[in-house]
């Protein structure tokens, strides 16, 4: 039961603060055009659409209607998946439900946002209990500062890791022309811009931007009759596990541990350092790219600073970590997720120009968002 | 059920949520808007493939998924496909006082409906089929409210 | 092609003002609708939620949910939109033959806030939305152009209401059974012309779970008492302006229910039971031709004859429909957990007579501009 | 900073029209929310009684503050309300001093202030609210802090409690 199920083709826009070039539909229907030209092929091939955004940063209710112009979705399937920060993996792992079910062939699935029109904190305070917790929530940053000096103060990591790993992103950005923050930096550029939350400076965190990405899914036979090399998904793990944010557990990362043991279980990999080709994290901060590398069972607990400062995830390391310059070089929320997963295909298929990693067979995509959720995608270049 | 839920004060939280935004109008719109505002026209777009008249104008024909850039000037006159007398009011949404009509006008010169407020016709005498044409308002923006409303063409 | 079943139905009573916050009718339904399946939270492995932002008032809304649903390490997401959809979305998971049992489930506050404040926001923010526009409006813009194109007058349109408020009489999960006439729909206030009061939905409070199985699974767990077949589903949106629709048109739904019809290789005559969307009365009967029960136009004559009534030729709406209850993003499951019921023998003083093939119908965006439709058997 | 900049910034179509934005002006979106019967006694809790309730999980035996019908680790309702001290350990916390809109008004929050993560005496999770430091230099994790109520009559929300000091 079930089909397997490759990406054929991804497009994106070119993401930036605010693009006063392109409304929400125009920025949709530009990402849609070009994954469609990716995979050559016309939206009256496309079967199904799914579409996914935070309805609280443009105020549209119903965005899978209201998006129907650029989607090109008047009269096809359509609906709407959104979970805050992991949307775009949600997109990602519903254009693979889709298919993968057999009752469509081709899908599309959409994330975008346009976190120019509104104040993303305010709207994302919106998130906590309005009435318990709203007042008092000061966004993400809280949590991920706490963690991380716990971090530190267990396992001796360092700001200047976390700093590491924002160089390591930010430089990547320069080879990728989708990339909205471009700009070289060094440890010292990061280490001296401005403290947020101790220990998070402004470089080491995600901008916000406006942008949309498309992936296009298409089940076996179709893949292998539209696409020389599709990306084909070997394994979509989602695990979640408190609704309260005081519940959550600091000291490591639960829901990405289990999500990608799951994952790993599920495509047979054992040794993730050496299996996988390339990595499409969702890193908001880059202290999160230190500490949540321990819950990939990259290494031991306590063992991702040594990982960091010997530069294995470096481009030219043993596993490339966000080759696209990752979520801290852009970031339109809806989109953020679906763009890991489209980059991690275009790795695959070996369509990533400037930063392409050399012979991808296998790459390895995370999701997070909500209440500390975690999702993971595990591409390949042979039939799962 | 626990007995003491029975006994619990009910309470209920009256909150808001008050963000403001700033839409992107966007390249189409923009356009479209900005001709409206400038010149006091309303204009459609065509497609290039079923040439089917767009207004408000896309960038992309929905139905043939096409970039749509050629323009035509409508003669802002069209036919009321249907309308709604609306009765009861709803503060804070209807900016018009109670009763008032929305119709759905189908434009000369394009093949899609502009929704609008209609005037100049009082509520028991508006129906389907009526020629209407549009009002343009005197201080223009650049945003739906420069057109104040169609009414009747007599 | 593999089929899912349903193996267990959850539902709140629907009302309005309800004390518990909606986390809460969500951990309610659940338990129930585990409860009626027989099986535990031990036994599900995927949970599909349908919230939504705007309704619940928080982003990520479906954060507010997901103890209550049982969804603790387990993978959960999330459907924006009408129940039918989540539904759809939750069969699709099983059917990738990724997992065995999942949970759908939505809730709906809707006596917590404004319909109309917050459906404006459904309109173009660039457009019509400056407009003021509305649920109610822009279905009282489709109601005209119907009834206009096929010569209905409002009082054929009123009997709708009456059929389904005294449906309601028969359901003790209704919020709104009432014994009225169509002199009673004619002289309720003026809303928008031509609807008035009782042609139009109510603020609705309420919640429904749905407990979906793979073939394997719902084999091992369920009793063939309890199986529900999902049999057909399809889903279709038209153009989001309105002004790019005929709006007394029903072309998506038709494309829709061809999907499902097709599916289940069955077709309108073969349906016994049917739970139609109805939060304003001409929308019944647009959408029954638009699901080939009859011809276009031709609704309000077979509803005079009696075809939808409760012991008619093709009951619609025995649970007394959405004018009865309409929590909106759990309309369409209800309609599914209803069309359960009634295939189950489980409908109690509203149950139809041998019920073996049901149809359950749910909408998206505003005139029903997406539609999702579901066939499901014995 | 330079960081934002944006590049690619334009400022009309090709064509030469200005390109608009529309702006929404106040909104507001109103909600009546029901508290249920456990936020209801919580907070009726905290204004009656100056106290802080907690709710434990029969089976895991966690105590929960804020309380919530379900144990989500375990899927059981909770019953057992327990009351929870003033005071408690401080685990994490924000000076918030870049203003953002504020969702309840759609004004700018006054900054600085001081959001924090404490977890009470005789519960298991911790729970969010104000530390009235705004200074790096007097504020660190692991300290112990204490409830400041608010004067009778307090309001039925979590401002009840106005907020945590330090225990020196």
């Amino acid at each position: 039961m079930g089909n397997r199920v490759g990406i054929i083709g991804v497009g994106q826009t070119h993401h930036a603060a605010k693009r006063l070039d392109a409304s929400g539909t125009e920025l949709i229907s530009e990402a849609v055009s070009r994954a469609l030209d990716d995979a050559e092929i016309t939206l009256d091939q496309i079967d199904a659409i799914v579409v996914g955004n935070m309805d609280h940063f443009e105020n549209v209710n119903y965005v899978d209607m209201w998006a129907t112009d650029g989607l090109g979705a008047c009269m096809k399937p359509v609906f709407k998946v959104t979970t805050g920060g992991t949307t775009g993996t949600t997109l990602g792992a519903c254009g693979y439900y889709h298919t993968g079910s057999g009752i469509f062939d081709t899908v599309l699935a959409v994330g975008w946002e346009k976190n120019s029109e509104s104040d993303t904190q305010a709207a994302i305070a919106t998130c906590a209990n309005p009435v318990l917790e709203r007042d008092p929530f000061a966004g993400a940053i809280g949590p991920l500062a706490t963690e991380y000096s716990m971090y530190m103060s267990v396992y001796g990591a360092t700001q200047e890791d976390a700093a590491i790993v924002a160089v390591r992103d930010r430089n990547n950005a320069l080879n990728n022309p989708y990339a909205h923050n471009q700009m070289k930096v060094t440890v010292e550029d990061v280490m001296n811009s401005p403290m947020l939350s101790f220990p998070i400076k402004l470089l080491d965190i995600c901008p916000r931007s406006d942008g949309a990405c498309a992936v296009i899914f298409a089940a076996e036979e179709k893949a292998k009759a539209l696409c020389p090399r599709p990306a084909w998904v070997h394994a979509s793990v989602v695990r979640h596990d408190y609704t309260h944010f005081g519940d959550l557990e600091w000291q490591w990362m639960p829901t990405l541990e289990r999500a990608s043991e799951a994952a790993y279980k599920l495509a047979g990999i054992t040794d993730p350092l050496n299996e996988f080709d390339v990595a499409e994290l969702y890193i908001p901060a880059s202290t999160c790219g230190v500490k949540w590398m321990d819950s990939l069972w990259f290494c031991e607990r306590g063992g991702a600073p040594e990982l960091i400062r010997k530069g294995t995830l470096e481009m030219d390391g043993q596993l490339p970590v966000n080759p696209s310059g990752g979520v801290i070089a852009t970031n339109p929320i809806g989109a953020t997720g679906l763009i890991r997963v489209g980059e991690a295909a275009w790795q695959v298929m070996g369509k990533a120009g400037d930063h392409q990693v050399l012979d991808v067979n296998k790459a390895l995509v995370t999701g997070f968002g909500g209440c500390s959720w975690s999702d993971v995608m595990i591409l390949g270049a042979d039939l799962p | 059920m626990a007995d003491w839920k029975d006994e619990v004060e009910e309470i209920v939280f009256d909150g808001k949520i008050c963000v403001p935004y700033s839409w992107t109008v966007g390249s189409t719109l923009s356009k479209w808007y900005g001709i409206m505002r400038d010149d006091a026209e309303i204009w459609a777009n065509r497609c290039p493939s079923c040439e089917m008249v767009f207004v408000p104008p896309r960038k992309k024909c929905i139905y043939c998924y096409e970039d749509m850039n050629e323009w035509v000037k409508l003669p802002g006159t069209g036919i009321l496909e249907t309308y709604t007398v609306v009765e009861h009011p709803e503060p804070g949404v209807y900016p018009r006082e109670t009763p008032f009509i929305y119709g759905i006008i189908k434009m000369d010169g394009a093949d899609t409906g502009l929704v609008h407020f209609i005037e100049g016709v009082e509520p028991d005498k508006v129906k389907s089929g009526i020629e209407v044409e549009a009002v343009m308002s005197k201080e223009r923006e650049g945003n739906l409210m420069d057109i104040e409303c169609f009414r009747p063409v007599d | 092609m593999d089929r899912v079943a349903v193996i267990g139905v959850g539902q709140t009573k629907y009302e309005k003002g309800k004390r518990e916050t909606f986390s809460e009718l969500v951990y309610e339904v659940v338990t129930k609708a585990l409860e009626d399946a027989g099986i535990t939270i031990e036994d599900v492995d995927n949970i599909v939620s349908v919230s939504s932002d705007f309704w619940d008032g928080r982003t990520i809304s479906s954060m507010a949910i997901q103890d209550a649903a049982g969804a603790f390490g387990k993978d959960i997401t999330t459907v924006e939109g009408d129940g039918t959809f989540g539904a759809l979305y939750g069969a699709m998971r099983l059917l990738s033959g990724n997992f065995g049992v999942g949970i759908v489930v939505a809730h709906h506050k809707g006596t917590e806030s404004s319909m109309s404040g917050i459906t404006n926001t459904s309109f173009d923010p660039l457009v019509e939305r400056r407009l003021g526009l509305d649920a109610v409006t822009s279905a009282a813009l489709q109601a005209r152009r119907y009834m206009d194109r096929w010569g209905i007058l409002e009082e054929q349109i009123a009997p709708v209401s009456v059929k389904n408020h005294g449906n309601a009489k028969r359901n003790p999960l209704a919020m709104l059974p009432m014994d009225i006439t169509v002199e009673d729909v004619m002289n309720s206030p003026m809303m928008s012309t031509p609807l008035k009061k009782l042609d139009c939905s109510a603020p609705t409070d309420g919640a429904c779970a749905l407990i979906l199985a793979a073939p394997h699974e719902a084999k091992q767990l369920s009793t063939h008492k309890k199986r529900v077949w999902l049999n057909g589903v399809g889903h279709c949106s038209d153009a989001f302006h309105m002004g790019d629709r005929d709006l007394s048109d029903t072309r998506a739904l038709k494309k829709a229910a061809e999907a499902a019809y097709v599916m289940a290789g069955l077709e309108p005559s073969d349906i016994d039971v049917a739970e139609v969307y109805d939060a304003f009365t001409y929308m019944e009967l647009m959408w029954l031709e638009g699901l080939g029960f009859c011809d276009d136009g031709m609704g309000a004559e077979y509803l005079e004859r009696g075809v939808f009534d409760a012991d008619g030729e093709l009951p619609v709406n025995p649970s007394g429909g959405r004018l009865s209850a309409n929590p909106v993003q759990v309309a369409g499951l209800a309609c599914m957990a209803e069309c359960v019921l009634q295939l189950r023998g489980e409908a109690g003083e509203h149950q139809v007579e041998e019920a073996r093939t049901a149809l359950a119908h749910g909408i998206n965006g505003m005139c029903g501009q997406s539609h999702c439709v579901w066939i499901m058997g014995k | 900073m330079g960081l934002y900049t944006d590049h690619r910034k334009v400022t009309h179509t090709p064509d030469g029209y200005e390109l608009l934005t529309h702006e929404s002006g106040h909104l507001e979106y109103d909600f009546g929310w029901h508290q249920g019967p456990y936020w209801s006694k919580y907070l009726v809790e905290m204004r009656d009684n100056a106290r802080f309730m907690g709710i434990k999980c029969p089976k895991c035996e966690r105590v929960f503050n804020p309380p919530r019908a379900v144990c989500g680790k375990c899927f059981v309702e909770m019953n057992e309300w327990v009351e929870l001290s003033d005071e408690g350990e401080l685990q994490g916390f924000t000076i918030v001093r870049f203003p953002y809109i504020d969702p309840n008004t759609g004004e700018l929050m006054k900054v600085p202030y001081t959001a924090i993560w404490v977890t009470l005496d005789g519960s298991d999770v911790r729970m969010m609210h104000f530390s009235n430091e705004t200074d790096e230099k007097d504020i660190e994790v692991g300290m112990r802090v204490r409830a400041v109520w608010a004067d009778e009559p307090r309001p039925t929300s979590i401002h009840a409690c106005q907020y945590f000091e330090t225990i020196k």
